[in-house]
């Protein structure tokens, strides 16, 4: 067990399943030879050979169509997007056909495939290269959702997406992708895909996030910590299902709510939690919900992405007036 | 300095419409077994496709898209395929389905508003039928390099429409069936019209053969009122693709004597010149004129099959007439290998559970 | 001024349109000879010819494309996409650069186009025709997102997201195309882009739904009505932006809100509302909000549609749950 | 019966790589002016890309595409083009950009981050760089239209890479371009390499020019590294499109003789060799020692040139080096005409004012 980062950790998860499972191929653009433009798939060409890690012409569109059709048909393709600002050619198939084909044939055929891009801003990069639409996927019936947040829960979630029987989307949080080390245990262990991670328990608050924005959600947390205010951290991680019950029984602890996402505001997966929050626990509010999103704006080009994602101080003043609120 | 590189794109046709050969025969012009099971194909789906336009009109079942004129397409597909070859459907090839292994009761449910429609069984692998255009293309292609993948000995065969070439799927999918050498075959029903857009309107080339060029694949155009040269051609790029040697694209030239759907009026838009104009082409008579001719076929084996045919319809309407809707909460038992917990609820609550 | 349907109110928007700018033209698969084939675009291609009625191929990514195209140099394309099944890839063009051209390039281009579907279900169509994503297109910056409920309304917006400068997707729900009729004035009033239509003031809960659903909501308003409860019943019309100020005004003097929507749940424009409502409106809620929604499964075929989507008595059941509520 | 339609794709150079003339040439050839200024625009871009290179290893612009040995192409279309012509680039074109008007601060603003990079009034209504592959391609046909509908003697020239080809919307649009006889050019630089993906792992296809084939336009193959070939057969095909003769597809074949961008380590899948046996082609050479034959460039108009555009450069740099980031509420500015009332809140709290 060695310490590794985040996309050592994709890496890993996927060199774990290629090793085990025989029907799984890995196909997208520039994965092979190149292993990735992040480096993700680096060495599974050598290892696997072209037969199962497949450089495939530009299309995503395609890359998603003929994951779906390798998935019908027995196998269980893993696919990359380069980045989700060029995921939306492969929506279609992921809305119409790989969300459906269970359903649509009442389980003669299935979909078990594994559509992962990175996403997220702040690694200055050129436009479309800083994309945080997950909720799009999100609202959409028969998908999975999944975002990890650290190293170790790359690799046990990416291999829980890579076994689920049912199409997943596997979303990076390329910002963090080296920002820390963890111990990794190649041991071949799934996360599950249906429950959150507390991350720090706490009794005053409850900070929901995923992704990259985890990283300030948690720095806001340990200042809030050094300031007396006992924060719970929750890193959603499966994105769809929610598991609502984690949050429900939190919220119900603390009365208050954060929650925190770099995706633009409006119909996100913010406003999901902050809706369902609505419904289902409401009474226990002592405060309104907060979001700290993204704008609803384009996301600025990089010499000004910083003011568009959400910053530690902008969580952290969502919080206090959370809790003075009265 | 100029160089040139050369294309070509040949149309076959064997049968004339009249139903005389045109030229030299291949051997299944002599197989009586093929050339009945073919006819037979073709005239059962014109029945079914009849019943189901009338189911249609009796609030029995929904929108419903015939074939007639164009039969010769799915029963040569169909027929040209082996058992464990991987069809990707469209939604206009009722023949080559029948000859899937899909029943007349799975079609009706289909259309009939029904997802079991599409869970038989008894069809192994094959893909649904595909409503949003050429996006089934890729799936094919998918399939394609999973047998390949497996060294498994089948073929993947991808119907469309004339419409559907212009959708960037398309072009996608025979682009990396070409490049990967895949075991495909994609054969378009040029059936001259989409809804209302006549062909010329979709696109300008002469041939939409001519698209392989885009994909460095063969491509060929084919009479497909032709039984013969359908089910020839389609067989001869399925046992290439077999052997190793990548895939066909194939147009096959047809024309829709029927409305786009029953939910289609074709009066507004297609004079009724151009389709008397096309009845002559008609592939049924063609075929039974030929085999008329060859002495294979005689007005009671006609009696007989039309007979047969409706009774065998007639019953499968009946089993379809008699099924129940699923239960409501169906809608959530197929969506996922295991329902995820909060759609346990949603589930319950439409049970009126909660 | 004659009593007409919703798809006349559409096709005399259209017709007024092309009469009054000679920069738009209409696009789309079977738009022109055919009319349309739920014939909004009837009688255009004779009126004004097929250098401004245009059939294209069959492709709604290159319907879309060259719609932006279009509208980036002067023109003002109406594209229509058959049925909103089919509008996902279309929905590359309206995220990557609809939304997008005007800020890209500070004002220099713009993308005044409209982006017309059917959408919904109850029609007893087959797969792919039922469906309500608006949500995906509301989550998306730079887009505006409007759906008519009558007559009246689909007149009115449709001039003004034809005269919009910006991207308006305008979602017509075909169930109710020929549901009603109402007197509408051809007198080229446009409506505004940012508005809710309180179509009935109540005191005693707040119903806000769009679309097809209005029917059953009015509906159920009536019945409520007749059981001495006075709900507030409002189309919200402009799905992006949100005209919060009206509902929250209204939930203000209710302390009760129920939204009830076609679509699926998760991540959808009922989130969103309910998720505002907790955070600016909380205080003044007397009961949780209720969601009348679809449910996260994908839109069942036509032989079970009816229970997918929201009835009167789902709604009612959810009014008098929140009502009961103490 | 068999009927064979035949399709051909020529390929065309007029100066060899060592800067003698293949064959015939066209007038320009002989036209100074224009040799002047095709050299010009490709030394300049050059040391731009150079300049703008090492400008993102010093952390002063971000990811940079470079267009080392295939400043042809850019110079041959830029030049090509009438000032009124509409451009859709993709990213990788800086020199036909400069012969649109965009200034090489606007470029390094494009890569420095910065939206203004775009918004020169002085470029018209060219799009934009475009960063999504073969997304304009559609973008392009629309603006085609557009003056087609005006009656505007105008040419829409859309440019995209090798890997650019195998994406629905390019089949899509140039379909479209066919059917409707749009006004269109459509270039492809094909430098071989779509960041690690070779040609031949794109398509099967022999040249790129046949995928012309598929929509039924003209299609043509040149040596892109061709100044000469380049400007005269994009410039014909500019003027074919002007006459109502509808669109053209172009390929232009080059090299990438530097990294994908700076983000990428081409040594990672590219051998050395590889790259070191296509310098040999490089335009800028190629087109000097054509002048100097012609004895119409000297060493000092060389040495001339070359401190010129430096200086003209450096400037640039430093205005870029001078400029202010935009405000931070500049995300809402442009987003709409005017901005809905929901966002207002937003864009005051962003500005901390709430
Ligand atoms: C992506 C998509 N767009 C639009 C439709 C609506 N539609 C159904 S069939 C059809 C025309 C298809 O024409 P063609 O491909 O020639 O097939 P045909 O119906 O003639 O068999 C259209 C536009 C659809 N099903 N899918
Ligand atoms: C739709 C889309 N997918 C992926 C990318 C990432 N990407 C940027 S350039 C590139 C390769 C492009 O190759 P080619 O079209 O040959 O152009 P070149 O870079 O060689 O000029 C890729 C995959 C992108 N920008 N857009
Ligand atoms: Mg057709
Ligand atoms: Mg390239």
């Amino acid at each position: 067990m060695s310490d590794i980062t985040m996309i050592e950790a994709v890496n890993l998860a996927l060199h774990h399943g290629m090793e085990h499972d025989p029907a799984m191929v890995i196909l997208g653009e520039d994965i092979g030879i190149n292993g990735g433009v992040f480096r993700a798939t680096v060495d599974l060409l050598g290892r696997f050979g072209p037969e199962r890690v497949l450089d495939t012409p530009l299309a995503e569109n395609m890359i998603a169509g003929v994951a779906v059709g390798m998935a019908a048909q027995g196998l269980h393709p893993v696919a990359e997007i380069q980045f989700m600002g060029f995921i939306y050619p492969a929506l279609d198939q992921m809305v119409s056909h790989a969300g459906r084909l269970r359903n649509r044939t009442r389980g003669r055929l299935s979909c078990p495939m594994v559509l992962r891009a990175p996403y997220g801003g702040g690694i200055h990069a050129p436009e479309h290269h800083s994309e945080s639409t997950e909720a799009l996927f999100a609202h959409i019936p028969g998908l999975r959702v999944v975002i990890p947040s650290s190293p170790t829960r790359a690799y046990g979630l990416l291999l829980a997406s890579i076994r689920n029987p049912d199409p997943v989307i596997f979303l990076e949080p390329k910002r963090v992708y080296r920002l820390m080390k963890q111990g990794v245990k190649d041991n071949g262990e799934a996360l599950p895909l249906d429950t959150c991670f507390v991350l720090r328990p706490g009794s005053d608050i409850t900070l929901v996030s995923w992704g990259a924005m985890m990283h300030e959600t948690q720095l806001a947390a340990e200042q809030l910590a050094s300031e007396g205010v006992d924060a719970e951290v929750i890193d959603l991680a499966t994105i769809k299902p929610i598991d609502m019950e984690t949050i429900l029984e939190s919220v119900g602890r603390t009365g208050r709510c954060v929650i925190i996402q770099e995706a633009a505001s409006t119909c996100s997966v913010g406003s999901e939690i902050a809706a369902r929050l609505a419904e289902e626990g409401l009474m226990s509010l002592f405060a309104p919900i907060r979001r700290v999103s993204g704008y609803d704006t384009v996301m600025p080009m990089f010499r000004n992405e910083k003011h568009y994602m959400p910053s530690t101080e902008r969580i952290l003043q969502a919080v206090k007036e959370t809790l003075e609120y009265a | 300095m100029i160089k040139t590189t050369s294309f070509e794109i040949a149309y076959h046709q064997f049968l004339q419409p009249n139903g005389e050969p045109s030229g030299g025969l291949p051997p299944l012009a002599r197989d009586t077994d093929t050339l009945h099971a073919l006819y037979h194909n073709m005239v059962f789906t014109r029945l079914y496709d009849e019943r189901a336009v009338n189911m249609q009109r009796t609030g029995q079942i929904g929108t419903f898209a015939s074939s007639l004129g164009q039969e010769a397409i799915g029963a040569g597909v169909g027929h040209a395929m082996q058992p464990d070859d991987i069809i990707a459907p469209s939604f206009r090839e009722s023949g080559a389905l029948f000859f899937r292994g899909f029943r007349v009761r799975d079609l009706l449910l289909y259309w009939g508003g029904d997802e079991r429609g599409m869970s038989n069984p008894d069809v192994g692998d094959d893909f649904p039928i595909c409503v949003p255009i050429s996006t089934h293309c890729t799936h094919a292609a998918g399939a394609a390099f999973a047998v390949k993948y497996r060294n498994e000995p089948r073929v993947v065969v991808c119907l469309i429409g004339d419409g559907g070439t212009s959708k960037g799927d398309f072009y996608e999918a025979i682009n990396l069936a070409g490049v990967w050498n895949l075991p495909l075959v994609v054969v378009i029903n040029n059936n001259q019209w989409a809804i209302s857009v006549p062909r010329s309107m979709q696109t300008k080339t002469e041939t939409l053969a001519q698209k392989a060029i885009a994909a460095g694949i063969p491509g060929i155009q084919i009479d497909g009122n032709d039984p013969i040269a359908v089910r020839h051609h389609v067989a001869e790029a399925i046992e290439n693709a077999r052997h190793g040697n990548g895939p066909t694209l194939i147009e096959a030239i047809s024309y829709r004597l029927c409305h786009h759907t029953t939910a289609d009026d074709a009066t507004r838009y297609r004079s009724d010149k151009e389709l008397e104009a096309h009845r002559q082409y008609d592939p049924v008579p063609r075929l039974r004129t030929y085999m008329t001719q060859q002495g294979i076929w005689s007005e009671e084996q006609e009696t007989q099959l039309q007979t047969d045919c409706k009774t065998a319809i007639e019953q499968e309407v009946q089993h379809y007439l008699a099924s129940e809707p699923q239960p409501p909460e169906s809608m959530f038992d197929s969506l996922y290998a295991t329902l995820p917990g909060e759609l346990e609820s949603q589930r319950r609550s439409l049970m009126g559970k909660e």
